[in-house]
């Protein structure tokens, strides 16, 4: 079974997972049984493909042709065999948690919610191996759409009018912003592939290639780059496992890796430093970071604050790419990694807490660190990690951009980075500290415990995986590394 | 006006003759002014006046329901067999040429038989129409 | 005698013949075979004059043995063989369709007239596609439109008659307008052959009878194909008559204009006289961005949801003629991808909604609450159909997208590529209606739990939607033939 | 171009805008029916005026003449009246239809009519 | 002449009026046509026009009101578009062959073959009958089509009253 059959399989593999799960709806147990099964199946085979990336092999596949010149076609790089290895391993535990959190909440519709997460998961890998713009492209929108069911899967009116603001923030940047800019790529290069060094080099003068930048880097609305993260917070309305699906599995993720894959390899990071002005896309991000961070603090409610941190520690690898310096890339993808696991900790957390305790806002989370102290344990490392203390794994990505910038002697990020890992510190570690060392103002309506052994399990994980990132083999540094070994 | 002894037997006596006026249009055509068109118009008129006089039920005894729709569906299937002919024959759609011995004769088959259907159809339609709306305003 | 030979000719004379025998027939189930054994019979002919033009080659057929400008002349040639595969496909799917749809629309003992009537609408459709005559075109056209008013008329509701009558009144009107901008024609030609009158104006072109045949034949046309500011008529039309036919019109009746109109300006008058001597690029381009915004507009605030359809069928044929306007070869590619796409398309969203009116007993949106809980299949269709409207990659809609927004680049105007992605965002908005509606809302009180479209008319109409899904995947159909005819077209006049 | 050799033409002309005016302009369902069929008319002479040859003769060929008009004009004109009754039966059929439906055949009252329905 | 029927039928309200000057009308037309050697079409139009479509014309008026409502406002823009409409085509019409000229194309190109050759190719001396049912038989058969659609076309909109509850839902 060689790389080709790998790659294919673990495009269908989710698929055929959604389809079990939609047969066997009338059996909960063996449906979740299934999706499990598929999540399992899924990391193995991706997984599988690990060394032979590592050895440079770069095995690849074209589906079919649908415009002359245009084809569907895949490829897997070491880029995509991170995202694809960290999506396809956080499946795993967030269907775990999914089974714990799905039941003890009562929520309707599981079916449609398991079916729907898998193929969001399909076309999270076909994203990730997609070895050209317009394939990228297909899947980004697919994503979009079949994450909506699971964004409105409470089919009340707030859910209603979040998953429009979803929508419309996703769809219509897509579609006005991304979709001239693919085109545009496509009528001036005559190709959309994706190729080491960029195809776009040598052919636009700075300022029309700073313009496509700019339509890519607003069109890819899943970067939730300001002003365009409204749908970020709006998607709050939905269940938790999809807020950790959104967050940290695939949705954001997504976009950050659009973001990277297009200036790596369609405009090449030596394309842009020759003169192309890029201090704006600093100066943004930089500011989504800041802004975000500081929304954060004064948002009450746990999940609003977690968003708006989300939106900052993407704008950290929005930045990191924006300062094209080798170090801070590496420090871009393995922040996604990072990130990634960080909070997925931290919203399984937050939904462990909600069912245990119908608790959702901060100021209730006195001493709920003695009730839950799994949970809050976890949550800490995620927190500490998100805050980059070592030796979460935070740390090392943000290590890494920190060198970059100061390599390429952009002080502004410099400035960007150190303000705002105060500013995560400063509305992560109140949570952590009133959770442990503060007394229970008012006491819960039930006497509760920890959260259902499934979920418990999952974040725990997620924590240790967190801890563990960095001393993994190195893996992740390795494929990072290997982003910029000549592929 | 049916009980009127003049007019019905005038109609009587026109009727007729009214047709047979329709018959020479139809095959004078070829010499002079008319055709199939117009045969037909004048075949339905003739009809149309004797329903007239006579009241709707008579005409519909003398000419049934049936039989005109038959002719509206017959004569454009006519007209459509002969294209279909020429087609039989080795011809082109149409084609008259190869409809007799010499391709003139072939050319007055062609024209004879299209005209006969389009007598037949633009007749049929006729009376159906008027039956049409002369039956609304009875039962109105 | 071989079949193949006449196949130009019998491509249209099967349908003709249907009608009759089915008016003979009457009683039983025999006019409904005639109808369908002929559809289907014109869709393997067109298939086969569609390979055999493939390459360039120009069929042309003379009716009567009478040559070219003396007789009436059958062209096939690359344009024509693309809309003759359009509309007898069409007629192909909807009749099988129809045969359970009417038992629900119209009383038993018109089911006969029904179907000759259809087949005649066919006919004369097909007829317009491959005739190279201009009155023979005008004959035809009317063929179809008398038709049409009638499958119209013999709708449920009694506005099905105003809106016909609206539709006769305005047809009629266009019809005319086309007669007399080809009189203006023939007088300066002496000639009714379209080929035949190309050459011969070649040295008139420039003279004022020309220029006005030129506004005669446009706006006569435009009324036929509901361009803006003309399309009073069709919101009513598709959406009081019967589901069948509002399915099939949908998808051949516009478009069958739009080609007539296309083939004038490219293979009578010439790009040159029509694009660059006149201002008619930009007005084109004025009438269709109004049209893709107003009536995408208007399309949001309908309550019905076959109005709604039936207005962004308006809008979309904004986009049609957008893509004409260009006057280049993408932009006519895009055009009549577009056109192919929307087609299908919005012929498969009819036909399922059909399905979901004669269950749910209405066509409001109020009534469709809840469809994605008792029709999941109808439903899910509609919103494949839909995202088709929006043009989300992987459906037809998207292709001809992107073919529009690359020919909007080619001429290096970004402002109408945003335009035009604006404009798909109210598609969005629209179709999100309909979501919202279906999945959001409980079903209305006593309809029963789960009551799916009987297969009948489910397989059809699944049959367009997944067609539409095909052609967003592969495009060798739409983008082979239609490139090739723009080629042709744009190609040899320039 | 003097204004004789023209006279037939701008004749058509008058008689289309007036058939054309009281389409447009008068709300009666029947009346709009006769305007539209005086308009269809009209055509028939831009047709067969210019076909015309002073001095010719009905294009029947007999001995003795030699100048004929010109016949295809005539063909053309021939269909175009067939198709104008036809249009017009198609169109009564429906007044009458639409007579029984709404009890009127004044255009407004019938879109009132639809108004108050829902 | 036409014109003024025209005109005053135009005026006219009351329809019955309405019906019987537009068969003068036809009737005029006719006469025309005639004088313009068209005979095949002034006796087809004598027929049509003044004959069939009167008599529809009465069978509907029979089952409808025969008074035309007063209709309120000055309909100004109708009439500017129909007056629009007749410019472009007088606009139009400078530059077509004066009348009755016989170097007009339509004299020389395809019509000019019919009246030399037709009587030999089809045997038939009016030429009229000739294109119509031979030269261009195929737009003949279109004709009867055109009619064959109406027909059934009347029966299926007038078959048996209340065929159907009249959308009264």
């Amino acid at each position: 079974m060689n790389g080709a059959d790998h790659l294919l399989s673990g495009l269908v593999l989710p698929v055929v997972g959604a389809a079990g799960v939609a047969v066997c709806r009338y059996l909960p147990n063996l449906r979740e049984g299934v999706s499990l099964l598929s999540a399992g199946a899924l990391f193995f085979c991706v997984a599988s493909l690990v060394p032979s990336v590592l050895d440079g092999a770069r095995p690849g596949l074209e589906l079919l042709e649908v415009m002359p010149g245009l084809q569907i076609a895949f490829r897997v790089e070491p880029l995509g065999m991170l995202f694809a290895l960290v999506a396809s391993g956080l499946w795993i535990v967030s269907s775990l948690y999914s089974i714990g959190y799905m039941r003890a909440n009562g929520e309707a519709h599981q079916t449609r919610f398991y079916v729907c997460f898998a193929l969001a998961l399909a076309a999270t890998i076909g994203i990730a191996f997609s070895a050209n713009a317009f394939t990228l492209f297909i899947f980004y929108e697919a994503l979009t759409l079949v994450t909506y069911p699971l964004v409105t899967h409470h089919g009340t009116d707030g859910a209603r009018n979040g998953g429009r603001i979803y929508l419309a923030v996703l769809i219509g940047t897509s579609v006005v912003f991304l979709l001239p800019a693919l085109v545009f790529t496509w009528h001036t290069t005559g190709t959309t592939d994706f190729r080491a060094g960029g195809i776009l080099a040598g052919k636009l003068d700075p300022v029309p290639m700073a313009a496509l930048l700019a339509l890519y880097m607003f069109g890819i609305g899943k970067a939730a780059l300001m002003p365009f993260h409204r749908w970020l917070p709006a998607a709050m309305v939905a269940p938790a496992p999809v807020s950790a699906l959104l967050h940290a599995v695939a949705v954001v993720k997504a976009g950050v890796f659009s973001v990277v894959k297009v200036v790596v390899y369609l405009f090449g990071t030596e394309a842009l430093g020759n003169g192309v002005p890029t201090d704006w896309l600093i100066a943004i991000s930089g500011f989504t970071i800041l802004a975000a961070s500081v929304v954060a603090l004064n948002a009450d409610n746990l999940k609003r604050r977690l968003a708006y941190s989300t939106i900052s520690q993407l704008s950290y690898v929005v930045l990191a790419v924006a300062v094209l310096a080798p170090l801070s890339m590496i420090g871009a993808v393995l922040h996604i990694a990072a990130h990634a696991l960080g909070k997925i900790t931290l919203f399984f957390a937050a939904g462990a807490i909600y069912t245990a305790s119908h608790k959702t806002e901060v100021s209730e989370l006195d001493g709920i660190g003695r009730r839950m102290p799994w949970t809050m344990g976890a949550f800490a490392i995620g927190a500490l990690s998100l805050i980059g203390i070592p030796p979460a794994a935070g740390f090392f990505s943000k290590w890494y951009m920190v060198q970059g910038a100061a390599a390429s002697e952009s002080w502004v990020a410099l400035a960007v980075l150190a303000t705002s890992t105060l500013l995560n510190a400063a509305y992560f570690l109140p949570v952590i500290y009133s959770a442990f060392f503060r007394a229970e103002r008012v006491a819960p309506r039930h006497d509760h415990g920890e959260a259902p052994a499934a979920s418990v399990a999952a974040l725990v994980i997620t924590a240790a995986a967190t801890l563990a990132l960095p001393f993994a083999g190195g893996i992740p540094l390795e494929l990072a590394r290997a982003v910029w070994g000549g592929s | 006006m049916k009980d009127d002894v003049v007019l019905r037997v005038v109609a009587k006596l026109l009727v007729p003759f009214i047709l047979l006026f329709a018959l020479y249009v139809q095959f004078h055509g070829d010499f002079g002014p008319g055709g199939g068109f117009q045969a037909g118009v004048i075949i339905a008129a003739a009809v149309i006046f004797y329903a007239i006089i006579f009241g709707l039920p008579t005409a519909r005894s003398v000419v049934p329901d049936w039989l005109v729709e038959a002719m509206v569906a017959a004569g454009v299937l006519l007209y459509l067999g002969v294209g279909l002919a020429g087609i039989l024959l080795g011809g082109n759609y149409l084609d008259y040429f190869v409809l007799g011995a010499t391709p003139v004769a072939g050319q007055h088959r062609g024209i004879f038989w299209v005209e006969a259907g389009v007598a037949v159809t633009v007749s049929g339609v006729m009376l159906k129409t008027f039956y049409m709306f002369a039956a609304r305003a009875r039962d109105k | 005698m071989s079949v193949a030979l006449h196949m130009p000719v019998l491509q249209v004379v099967v349908p003709l013949l249907s009608a009759p025998l089915a008016i003979l027939a009457r009683r039983g189930s025999l006019p409904f075979m005639f109808a369908t054994a002929a559809a289907w019979c014109a869709f393997a002919m067109s298939i086969a004059l569609w390979l055999e033009v493939q390459h360039g080659a120009v069929l042309s057929y003379f009716i009567g043995s009478w040559p070219a400008p003396w007789g009436i002349e059958y062209r096939v040639d690359r344009l024509s063989a693309f809309f003759l595969l359009l509309v007898s496909g069409m007629a192909a799917v909807v009749l099988p369709y129809s045969r359970r749809s009417i038992e629900a629309e119209i009383p038993r003992e018109q089911h006969y007239l029904f179907y000759a009537l259809f087949s005649l609408c066919l006919a004369g459709l097909l007829g317009i596609t491959v005739t190279a005559d201009a009155f023979n075109i005008f004959v035809f056209l009317e063929i179809a439109s008398l038709a049409t008013y009638v499958l119209i008329a013999l709708g449920r509701d009694r506005r099905a008659l105003v809106a016909s009558y609206q539709y006769l009144v305005m047809g009629t009107i266009g019809a005319t307008f086309f007669v007399i901008g080809v009189g203006l024609l023939y007088l300066m030609t002496g000639t009714l052959n379209l080929p035949d009158m190309a050459e011969r104006l070649a040295a008139e072109r420039h003279t004022r009878p020309v220029l006005a045949a030129l506004a005669f034949i446009t706006v006569g046309l435009s009324l036929k194909l509901a361009l803006f500011p003309l399309h009073q008529w069709l919101p009513n039309a598709y959406t009081y008559a019967p589901s069948a036919v509002t399915a099939f019109l949908a998808g051949t009746a516009t478009k069958v204009s739009l080609y007539v109109l296309v083939r004038f300006y490219y293979s009578v008058f010439g790009e040159s006289l029509v694009f660059r001597y006149l201002p008619f690029p930009e007005i084109l381009l004025l009438l269709s961005l109004a049209a893709m915004f107003v009536a995408s507009g208007i399309a949001i605030f309908q309550r019905d949801f076959k109005k709604l359809l039936a207005w962004s069928s308006i809008g979309q044929i904004g986009y049609i003629t957008l893509g004409l306007s260009f006057d280049t070869i993408t932009g006519l590619t895009a055009s009549l991808v577009h056109l192919f796409n929307h087609a299908v398309t919005k012929c498969g969203l009819f036909l399922l909604l059909g399905g979901a009116v004669i269950v749910a007993g209405g066509s409001t949106l109020e009534r469709l609450a809840g469809l994605g809980r008792t029709m999941p299949l109808t439903s899910f269709g509609i919103v494949v159909g839909g995202l088709g409207l929006i043009g989300v990659p992987g459906t037809a809609g998207f292709i001809s997208k992107w073919y529009l927004v690359l020919a909007a680049l080619e001429r290096g105007e970004w402002w109408l590529v945003f335009a035009v992605l604006l404009s798909s965002l109210l598609a969005v908005a629209y179709v999100w209606r309909f979501v919202e509606m279906a999945y959001f809302r409980a079903p209305p009180p006593g309809t029963p739990l789960r009551r799916e479209a009987p297969a009948a008319l489910l397989i059809p109409a699944w049959l367009m939607i997944a067609a539409s899904v095909y052609l967003g995947l592969d495009t060798s159909i739409t983008v082979g033939s239609a490139s090739g005819a723009a080629e042709m077209l744009i190609g040899v006049k320039k | 171009m003097n204004a004789a050799s023209h006279f037939s033409y701008w004749a058509t002309i008058c008689l289309m805008v007036m058939g054309l005016f009281i389409v447009m302009a008068r709300a009666n369902l029947i009346k709009k029916l006769v305007g539209l069929a005086i308009f269809q008319t009209s055509i028939y002479l831009l047709y067969i005026a210019p076909g015309k040859l002073i001095g010719g003769t009905a294009p029947i060929i007999a001995d003795g003449f030699s100048v004929y008009s010109n016949p295809l004009p005539h063909v053309l004109i021939l269909t175009a009246i067939v198709v104008g009754i036809a249009v017009l039966a198609l169109g009564l059929a429906l007044v009458v239809r639409i007579r029984e439906a709404y009890d009127s055949i004044e255009e407004d009252e019938i879109l009132a009519a639809e108004e108050r329905q829902p | 002449m036409m014109l003024v029927t025209v005109a005053v039928l135009t005026r006219s309200r009351n329809l019955f009026a309405v019906v019987v000057l537009s068969s003068v009308y036809s009737f005029l037309m006719a006469t025309v046509l005639v004088a313009l050697d068209a005979v095949d079409v002034a006796m087809t139009e004598a027929a049509v026009g003044a004959g069939v479509s009167t008599v529809l014309l009465l069978g509907a008026l029979h089952l409808c009101r025969t008074e035309e409502a007063k209709h309120a406002q000055a309909p100004w823009l109708p009439l500017a578009m129909a007056v629009v409409t007749g410019g472009v085509l007088v606009y139009g019409t400078y530059g077509l062959p004066a009348f009755s000229d016989p170097q007009a194309p339509i004299h020389q190109h395809v019509a000019a073959r019919y009246l030399k050759d037709g009587p030999r190719e089809t045997g038939v001396p009016n030429i009229v009958t000739a294109v119509l049912a031979s030269y261009r038989g195929y737009d003949t058969l279109g004709e009867t089509i055109v009619v064959f659609t109406a027909g059934i076309g009347v029966v299926a909109l007038l078959r048996r009253r209340r065929q159907r509850s009249e959308g009264d839902r």
